[in-house]
């Protein structure tokens, strides 16, 4: 009965946050209506015994995420109302609309295949965290390092896109110039 | 040597075209006359060589290419295809030597020496993949050709040529490729062979199929009507020479192919289709001469008459006999020769007064009366004169129709008729009357250069068409073993009957004595 | 009233679906990569659920995945946005169409 | 005799081929007088080859080389000098020999000197070939040999734009006429797997009637272009525009009467089918009457004298219909000498007339050319069969074959024609010869032909008196191989009444039109006049319609028809399909590339478009399945 | 309480690692000598690349050498696969990569080749592709996509001018999408069958029959969106003109080979174990987005008035082309779909790495794009060599025998006709026919017609170097006489494939 209740609770505040989050003009609101979101995707974590996610959840999206959003929000200024210039609606609404019927449909028909053995069952009386850690560092154990590799070239990326390094375009500069920028360096560095 | 002989006469040309790109352009056309007369003289060579006694193929050669999915290099020559190869270099030679003033004359003889790789390629090749490599291969040198010295409509004629052919070609090869299909199925190997593809005997229904996909192909190479509007465009707008090569060689690989794959390998669906192949034939004949003398153009109207002239080749392919494939094979020499020279004749008058529009003309026989006896024993050739070099495939070709269609017959008769109108309507309008163009007045003959194109064509005209046997005997060889080998494929009663069966030793008269 | 699988199912689609209608209807970047942020949150909701009820933890090991993925494309997106916004001053995707055709 | 034989055959070549050499250049009197050598040679081999035909009994029969082998086809150059063709030898080559040396008079002021030379001796070598080949392939290329030859010839004069349309006109309806020809030889090839005459003959009798009665139909279309038979004869007048020596050759003596010889020389097929013969015979005399009618009025000599020509075709066809087939061949002869004698009398008066044409514009020119006045009038009496001149005895054996045969309608279709034959002769010799000096009115001089013009042509008025008296040697000669039937009227009585009837009509005729044309009211006809204005004459003048009804029915429409397939067929139908599909989906890449906004969300649009419709087909895909039984009834209730 | 683990080093397998790490331990390293010292020259990069790609190339030999003996290899918790397709996939995808960088050599100077950051991204991109086709593991095929993906966008952005930005935000957005697509996808996968590797799917779904269809439709359906994206099928195809077009012609070039051999790998190991069991839906669907991706984007590329945009589309078309082998799902079509990318690899590297060469670093005049096609107009008469060589490239796309992309639509082909797919043969054949029209479009423009903008032949080499022209004379040679290989290479594919099982 519990889980009934905090499942339609959460549901519907996920779901009107995230509506928010679509359809302000206020770029302010929809953060903070994205970040809510997230939190209570979080609690539906907890509720399913994913104690390790929720965790991370709210680490990684309420804080780390949230918080380099934030930043853009700053630097972009979008605090002022966005203009959106409206498509058309109806179409936007009626795609989604029957993406979600039909999906719905489907989905919500029973399983009929539904006594699945688990690949990774979850051991008794261990922490889900530990649970997690042991599947992760085996099983998982090169998707995780590979995920490593794609935060390190999503944050080399970052430096690279966001850094100095874009500011002068070698592309579009002349041979000549790129030459002259060169010593002009170079003298700098030598004075 | 003889054993490469094939390799030789396909690459030769090849290579020495990309040796021509280091030849000093003032003097490349004396190299393009050399390496074109070397080709004619290995392909005599290879005519001299020829056994006319033996109706199979010949310096065969055969180089594994792709043996994992059958595909080999393999070459060989048979009557049917021996002269064909020969008047390929002979055109080649003489397209070069008379080629007049042209802009990047070096462009334009290394695109020649190419495409006659390409030509001599599809008529010797056995294998389909190797045909097909060189069946598409023409197009790139011929559209070059027209594209880029063609009149002002160049570049719309050239890219419906190369698109139209090459949609036809692409359809054929799906054809082909089911034709190995089945092979493998039937023999669980992958093979592309013609030799052995002759072997298969399929059902009719895969027949009539098959048939159908290479017969797009080939009907837009010949081109059949309705699939025949490029022929015009191409020829109206490219340079004489490419008229030349595309008219005289290009247009033969189409019903070369027919006779080559169609009919050994679907000998049921070739009696199948025999009828409406021969009214679209005789479609081709009467409605393409009618539109051909409807023309202002001489080029245009020269151009409708091989079109209609293609429609008696393939009547007499769909003869299914020794006489009309013998006929059409004549034929396609015969048309090769005469419809050539009559580009090139129309090629010198557009040289002096770039025009081909006849009513800009008249009265040129007082004016130039060598060029006006030339066209004269073409046109006369070209409307099958006795004694000229068309008639006689003309004639063997109707005669073999007729024993499979009397009334058919009767109206692709009236070739000989419509052939005559337009034709001598047009020679009416060029060169009788007075001279009523100033322009013309002064016109000189044809000169030396052109003379030595013109004189050996006027000859071969006359040559074949009073000594025909040196081909005659070869291609009727080779004909007779492709006809037998239809008859004992065929599975239907009415195949059995249309073909002749050639190994029973009692010939037609005897029969009815 | 028992809640099951499919409820969570039909959770994440329609969460799913409103991340759709942001993706299709915003015109502001960023509040577009909020959108997309959604869609794969909306997922990882099923991930976890079907982790639960079928007692296995490649479900949560997804999810697991599927957040680091969230969190490399909010770099480097906004890396994007940051270099386009330095010559525009403008985050708006209709400004964003010089090729097309 | 081989070699005979050969020099008989290639000497006209030979010469031909000199002549061509010369083609380009201006006049070189040496190519006329060795082109007329070598005809000689060529007329003395033959008559060589006569002799030892005659004496011998024997043929002369060569084979030269292959021609054409192609599966069970053999054709060779095969060449046979037997009665009929040594008969048609000799008149071809002395015909050709006597326009030859005409004609360097006649053509000496001609730029065009040494090209009509070199064509007349090819077509020499053409007929030759024609006569006497031993197989229909042969005959075929010596058939289309004179049909270019003749094109060449009528064309000769080819700034002059009715000539060449002329020489088209004549080419394409012989074309017409070897289509059936064509698939005649067809026919005998499937039949008797042959085309040599021997060999082929010899199979027929074994071959259906019905096969036969086609094979017979065919050829004799073949014939009828060549001899320019209803309904191809319009060719034939409008020929006359070439130079006049031409139309004595080939117009008259030679090339037209081919059909004849071709239906002799298949005496053995149209034997089998009577009934074949007799439709040839009905149309030669249909066709001897009709041209007659139009010579009547006629006011071109020269096209009088074809109509002539044609109406004497009519006559030997319906000899050669009737089976007569050696009276057939005695007429053709006896009509080669006087005809082509009247040609080149008629040749000779244009001379003198600066090639004025229209009789009414001549008269009394007797005094200044007695020769040719003579020439022309006895060539005329021969032509109207007046005894004992060669058109006696070979035309009266043609009415007397078609009364014998109890072919009374055809008889009397002859008898009536005769009459008409010397009227209309007689009205041009009267008109040109006779009466009044109307030429003075219009300003010509005219003067009398070169004298060696006249010597030239003495062998054949000679020829045209005399030949008549060869009739038994004649008939003892080709009966060796033309079926012998003698045609005598039994009843002595009936015979003198005939034939002297025939002769007093005949003369009748000769008299009114002498009385009518002499007179000195004879004006040039300026269409006032009321015989001008009867239906009768307008008929016959323009020639029954029938040059006008193809020129419109047939010619106009044929154009237009090439113009509509070509402008609307071909281009805006064929082509048009063809860029039609280029075109639609050309146009549907430009209309649909604004699929391709550019703008971001479209593009996410489509994305999540393309997903809901893959979802939509998914959805439906699985009611499908879940419920294929249901729809399969639905389905069977709606009869699918 | 959770039980210690033992594992082996042997049962690991660790050696199937081998391949992905050397590129990234590569990658490493050049971020290592960025670090030390600075605005070194991108010549000791690209060599430095080179490198690790031929030690790279020697590690997939390795492995194919041990596959040949021992069949497919499971390593590392079974989450690596080395079976044939991944053998030949890496081998195509470290083979074009080697045939890309030393496009970076350019005369010009362009922005993103001058930074080391380009290699090391570059590396990382091939590592993420190299798990994705090594693998049957949905998470680290996920993982693997997004890590080429994230470094391609940004590899894109290097180019640094509005285009590129333009190209890459757009690339990103739907990318981000497709993500979600992706899984969404892997979720219900997930759901029907509690796993996420494809042969464990594979084996559940057919164990119980497919029993839920709604389900396995739904996530075929979001797969089929998030790879399609990737591959370009229409409609998901929509970035693919853009991005061309802004990026650099040499990274374009790039993109529309080695990212699609590796979603073509996922493809084939997704979709087919579906077709053949029967999921005929799937195979319309795959049907018709194959028929209309070749054909609407044929269409598309007729209308175009930019080369390197008529090249995207006709990437596009081949894709469409290729993808059709999945649908066949013989192992003459695997195999086709590897012959035929080797032949389009460097036939298409050859023409974008000629666009690469005549790029210059301002627009021309009057145009809106880097290579209109009015800039080629009468190149034969300036820069013949050059003119020739493109030529070629395009005869070659065209499928013009006996150039090197015919072979493929030949073995494609005929794949299709053996498979009992004629109309797909005849739709297949009549689409090349239409991609006749518009790479025909550049022959005429180049041999045809007169020169417009460009007099001076110089442009169109402009940017050429002795390594770029090394590089487009082995594509133009492989191109011309690519029959010779044929045989060898078509052996080896087909054991390969038939190995693996497909």
């Amino acid at each position: 009965m519990f889980e009934a209740i905090a499942f339609y609770l959460f549901s519907f505040l996920t779901i009107a946050m995230f509506y928010i989050t679509v359809t302000t003009s206020q770029a302010l609101y929809a953060l903070s209506a994205l970040a809510a979101g997230m939190i209570f995707i979080s609690a539906f974590f907890f509720i399913l015994g994913a104690d390790f996610l929720g965790a991370v959840q709210i680490v990684v999206y309420s804080g780390a995420v949230m918080a380099l959003y934030a930043f853009g929000m700053m630097f972009f200024d979008t605090t002022r109302d966005v203009k959106e210039k409206k498509g058309n609606k109806y179409l936007i609404t009626g795609l989604a609309t029957l993406a979600a019927i039909l999906v719905v449909v489907i989905v919500s028909a029973p399983l009929i295949g539904e006594n699945i053995s688990a690949y990774y069952p979850m051991t008794e009386g261990a922490g889900n965290t530990q649970e997690i850690g042991m599947v992760l560092f085996t099983k998982y154990l090169v998707p995780f390092e590979l995920a490593a590799v794609m935060l390190l070239v999503a944050m080399i990326s970052g430096i690279v896109l966001a850094g100095k390094k874009m500011d002068l375009s070698l592309t579009l500069m002349s041979d000549r110039e790129i030459i002259e920028m060169r010593e002009e360096k170079n003298k700098k560095v030598l004075l | 040597m003889l054993d490469n002989i094939l390799s030789i006469l396909v690459f030769f040309p090849a290579i020495a075209a990309i040796f021509g790109f280091a030849v000093a352009k003032d003097s490349i056309r004396a190299y393009g006359v050399a390496v074109a007369f070397i080709e004619f003289a290995l392909s005599l060579l290879l005519w001299f060589s020829f056994d006319s006694s033996v109706s199979g193929m010949q310096f065969m050669e055969m180089v594994p290419l792709v043996p994992a999915f059958g595909i080999n290099y393999i070459l060989g020559v048979d009557g049917i295809s021996l002269f064909i190869v020969i008047l390929a270099s002979f055109f080649t030679m003489i397209g070069i030597a008379s080629l007049g003033e042209t802009k990047n004359v070096k462009n334009m003889i290394i695109s020649l020496l190419f495409l006659q790789m390409t030509m001599a390629g599809v008529f010797v090749a056995l294998d389909a993949i190797v045909f097909y490599v060189f069946w598409e291969l023409s197009l790139v040198p011929m559209l070059y050709i027209i594209g880029a010295w063609g009149g002002p409509l160049r570049i719309y004629a050239s890219v419906k040529f190369f698109l139209y052919t090459f949609t036809g070609s692409l359809i054929m090869l799906v054809g082909m490729l089911f034709m190995a299909y089945f092979y493998y199925q039937a023999t669980g190997t992958w093979s592309f062979a013609f030799l052995e593809w002759y072997r298969l005997i399929l059902p009719e229904t895969f027949q009539l199929w098959l048939f159908g996909a290479f017969f797009i192909g080939f009907a837009i190479k010949v081109p059949m009507f309705p699939f025949h509007t490029w022929l015009p465009y191409a020829h109206g707008q490219a340079p004489t020479i490419g008229s030349v090569i595309l008219a005289a060689i290009l247009l033969k690989m189409g019903t070369y192919a027919f006779i080559r794959l169609s009919l050994p390998m679907f000998p049921d669906a070739s009696v199948f289709f025999m009828f409406p192949i021969a009214i679209i034939a005789i479609i081709m004949i009467i409605y393409t001469a009618m539109v051909a003398y409807a023309q202002e153009d001489i080029k245009q109207v020269v151009a409708y008459s091989s079109i209609s002239h293609m429609g008696v080749i393939i009547l007499g392919t769909f003869a299914l006999n020794v006489e009309g494939i013998t006929g059409s094979i004549f034929l396609m020499i015969a048309h090769g020769v005469v419809s050539g020279a009559l580009f090139l004749l129309v090629g010198v008058i557009y040289d002096r007064r770039h025009t081909k529009m006849m009513a800009e003309f008249g009265g040129l026989a007082s004016v130039m009366p060598r060029y006006a006896t030339i066209f004269g024993i073409m046109l006369m050739a070209s409307v099958g004169l006795p004694l000229t070099i068309n008639f006689v495939g003309e004639f063997l070709s109707l005669l073999g129709f007729y024993q499979q269609s009397h009334i058919l017959t009767l109206l692709a008769g009236i070739a000989i008729i419509v052939g005559a109108i337009y034709m001598l309507s047009a020679y009416k309008k060029m060169f009788f009357g007075e001279v009523t163009n100033e322009e013309n007045r002064n016109l000189p003959d044809v000169n030396k250069r052109e003379l030595v194109a013109l004189v050996p064509l006027v000859l071969i005209t006359v040559w074949l068409g009073v000594y025909p046997k040196p081909l005659l005997d070869p291609i009727s060889n080779s004909v007779k073993s492709v006809v037998q080998l239809m008859h004992d494929k065929a599975i239907s009663e009415e195949a059995k009957t249309r073909i002749p069966n050639l190994m029973d030793g009692v010939t037609r008269v005897k029969e009815t004595n | 009233m028992e809640i099951g699988l499919n409820h969570y199912l039909v959770l994440s689609t329609i969460l799913f679906s409103i991340g759709l209608v942001g993706v299709m209807r915003r015109k502001n970047l960023l509040m577009l990569f909020f959108a997309t942020e959604i869609l794969l949150n909306s997922v990882n909701i099923s991930f976890a659920a079907i982790s639960h009820f079928y007692g296995d933890l490649t479900g949560q090991m997804f999810a697991f995945f599927v957040i680091a993925i969230a969190a490399s494309e909010v770099a480097v997106g906004l890396g994007l946005l940051i270099v386009w916004h330095k010559r525009h001053n403008a985050i708006d995707l209709d400004l964003m169409s010089t090729m097309k055709g | 005799m081989e070699l005979l034989l050969y020099t008989a055959l290639f000497a006209p070549l030979v010469g031909s081929l000199f002549a061509a050499l010369f083609g380009a250049s201006p006049k070189t009197l040496v190519t006329g007088v060795v082109t007329s050598l070598l005809l000689g040679v060529s007329l003395v081999a033959s008559t060589i080859l006569l002799i030892f035909v005659i004496t011998s009994g024997q043929f002369v029969h060569v084979e030269m080389m292959t021609w054409i082998t192609a599966g069970d086809l053999y054709i060779p150059f095969g060449f046979i000098v037997d009665q009929i063709s040594v008969t048609m030898m000799m008149v071809v080559t002395l015909v050709s020999t006597v326009v030859h040396v005409y004609a360097i008079g006649y053509m000496d002021h001609d730029k065009g000197f040494n090209r009509f030379f070199s064509w007349l001796s090819a077509f020499v070598f053409s007929m030759m070939v024609l006569v006497m080949s031993d197989n229909f392939a042969g005959l075929f290329i010596g058939w289309e040999g004179v049909g270019l030859c003749s094109w060449g010839l009528i064309g000769f004069w080819y700034q002059k734009e009715s000539a060449t349309w002329a020489a088209n006109e004549a080419f394409i309806m012989n074309r017409i006429a070897d289509l059936g020809m064509l698939i005649g030889i067809f026919l005998i090839y499937w039949n008797t797997g042959t085309l040599q005459y021997h060999e082929a003959f010899a199979a027929m009798p074994a071959l259906e009637n019905a096969t036969l009665v086609w094979i017979g139909i065919f050829l004799f279309v073949g014939a009828m272009g060549k001899s320019a038979q209803f309904p191809l004869h319009t060719w034939l007048a409008d020929a006359m525009e070439g130079p006049t020596p031409v139309s004595a050759l080939i117009h008259a003596a030679t090339m037209v009467t081919a059909g004849v010889y071709l239906v002799i020389r298949s005496h053995e097929l149209y034997a089998l089918i009577p009934n074949v013969g007799l439709f040839i015979a009905s149309l030669g005399a249909f066709v001897a009457i009709f041209a007659a009618s139009m010579a009547l009025v006629n006011r071109d000599i020269k096209r009088v004298i074809a109509y002539s020509t044609l109406s004497q075709l009519g006559y030997m066809f319906v000899a050669a219909g009737l089976g007569a087939y050696w009276v057939a061949l005695f007429h053709l002869m006896a009509h080669a000498f006087f005809k082509a004698l009247l040609f080149l009398g008629a040749g000779n008066v244009m001379h003198a007339m600066d090639s004025e044409l229209d009789p009414f514009k001549m008269g009394g020119l007797g005094k200044k050319m007695k020769v040719t006045m003579i020439m022309m009038t006895l060539a005329s009496v021969a032509l109207a069969g007046i005894y004992p001149f060669a058109g006696f005895f070979s035309k009266d054996l043609i009415l007397e074959a078609a009364f014998v045969e109890q072919h009374y309608i055809i008889y009397t279709v002859l008898l009536v024609t005769a009459g008409l034959t010397a009227f209309y002769s007689f009205r041009i010799i009267a008109l040109i010869f006779h009466g009044e000096e109307r030429y003075k009115l219009f300003g010509f001089h005219p003067h009398e032909a070169y004298k060696f013009m006249l010597v030239a042509m003495s062998p054949l008025l000679l020829l045209a008196i005399i030949a008549g008296s060869f009739k038994l040697s004649y008939f003892e000669m080709v009966t060796n191989l033309l079926p012998a039937i003698e045609y005598h009227i039994h009843h002595p009585l009936t015979y003198w009444v005939i034939t002297l009837g025939t002769q007093l009509f005949v003369i009748a005729a000769i008299f009114f039109a002498y009385k009518k044309y002499m007179s000195k009211s004879v004006k040039v006809p300026d269409g006032t006049s009321a015989m001008e204005k009867s239906f009768f004459y307008k008929l016959l003048i323009n020639q029954y319609y029938i040059p006008r009804f193809y020129e419109e029915y047939l010619v106009k429409p044929y154009r237009e028809l090439s113009c509509v397939f070509w402008k609307h067929v071909d281009q805006k139908v064929v082509d048009a399909t063809v860029d039609g599909i280029a075109n639609v989906i050309y146009i549907t890449g430009e209309n649909s590339r604004e699929m391709q906004s550019g703008n971001l969300s479209t593009m996410l649009k489509w994305m999540v478009a393309g997903l809901v419709a893959l979802l939509s087909l998914a959805v439906v895909f699985g009611l499908a399945t879940r419920h294929s039984d249901k729809i399969m009834l639905i389905l069977s209730g709606l009869g699918v | 309480m959770l039980e210690p683990v033992n594992v082996s080093l042997e049962s690991l397998n660790l050696m199937t690692l081998a391949p992905m790490l050397i590129p990234i331990i590569g990658a490493l390293l050049i971020l290592i000598i960025d670090i030390f010292k600075s605005d070194l020259d991108k010549t000791l990069y690209v060599m430095i690349s080179i490198i690790f790609l031929l030690m790279d190339l020697g590690a997939i030999a390795q492995t194919a050498g041990i596959f040949n003996e021992s069949g497919t290899i499971m390593g590392v918790f079974d989450v690596m696969l080395i079976d044939g397709l991944a053998i030949l996939a890496q081998l195509i995808i470290v083979g074009a990569s080697l045939l890309f960088i030393p496009l970076a050599l350019t005369h010009s100077r362009f922005h993103e080749f001058s930074y080391s950051e380009f290699f090391a991204l570059f590396l990382f991109m091939l590592g993420g592709f190299q798990f994705m086709v090594a693998t049957d593991n949905l998470i680290l095929i996920f993982v693997g996509l997004e890590t080429s993906s994230l470094a391609l966008y940004t590899l894109i952005a290097m180019h640094n001018r509005d285009k590129a930005f333009e190209a890459a935000v757009k690339y990103f957005t739907m990318g981000a999408l497709a993500a979600g697509f992706f899984s969404f996808g892997a979720m219900v996968f997930y759901a029907l069958t509690g796993s996420i590797e494809i042969n464990q799917i594979a084996t559940v779904l057919t164990e119980n029959g497919f029993a839920d269809m709604g389900f396995v439709l739904v996530g075929t359906t979001f797969l089929l969106g998030a790879i399609g994206f990737k591959l370009s099928l229409v409609p998901f195809h929509t970035w693919a003109p853009d991005v061309y077009e802004g990026s650099s012609a040499a990274t374009a070039g790039f993109m529309s080979i080695v990212p699609k051999i590796a979603l073509f790998v996922v493809a084939m190991r997704m979709f087919e174990f579906l077709i053949h069991s029967g999921v005929v839906w799937l195979e319309i669907i795959l049907y018709i987005v194959v028929v209309v991706t070749m054909t609407a984007a044929n269409i598309w590329a007729l209308v175009q008035n930019d080369v390197k945009r008529m090249l995207a589309y006709s990437s596009i078309s081949h894709a469409g082309f290729v993808m059709a082998a999945v649908l066949i799902g013989t192992t003459q079509s695997n195999s086709a779909l590897f012959l035929y990318w080797i032949l389009f690899s460097f036939t298409n590297l050859g023409a974008f790495s000629m666009l690469w060469i005549s790029r210059q670093k301002h627009l021309p005049l009057h145009q809106s794009s880097d290579h209109s096609y009015n800039k080629f107009a009468g190149m034969v008469q300036t820069a013949p060599v050059a003119a020739t060589i493109m030529g070629l490239f395009m005869l070659s796309l065209a499928g013009i025998p006996p150039f090197a992309l015919f072979w493929g639509k030949l073995y494609m082909i005929s794949s299709a006709v053996s498979g009992g797919y004629t109309v797909l043969a005849l739709i297949m054949a009549l689409n090349s026919a239409i991609a006749g029209y518009y790479y025909l479009k550049l022959i005429v423009f180049m041999f045809m017609r007169d020169p417009v903008i460009n007099k001076d032949g110089h442009v169109f080499v402009s940017n050429a170097t002795h390594p770029l022209r090394t590089i487009i004379g082995f594509a133009a040679v492989g191109t011309i006489f690519a029959f010779v290989a044929i045989n060898p290479v078509l052996e080896f594919i087909t054991a390969l494939v038939f190995k693996s099982g497909y």
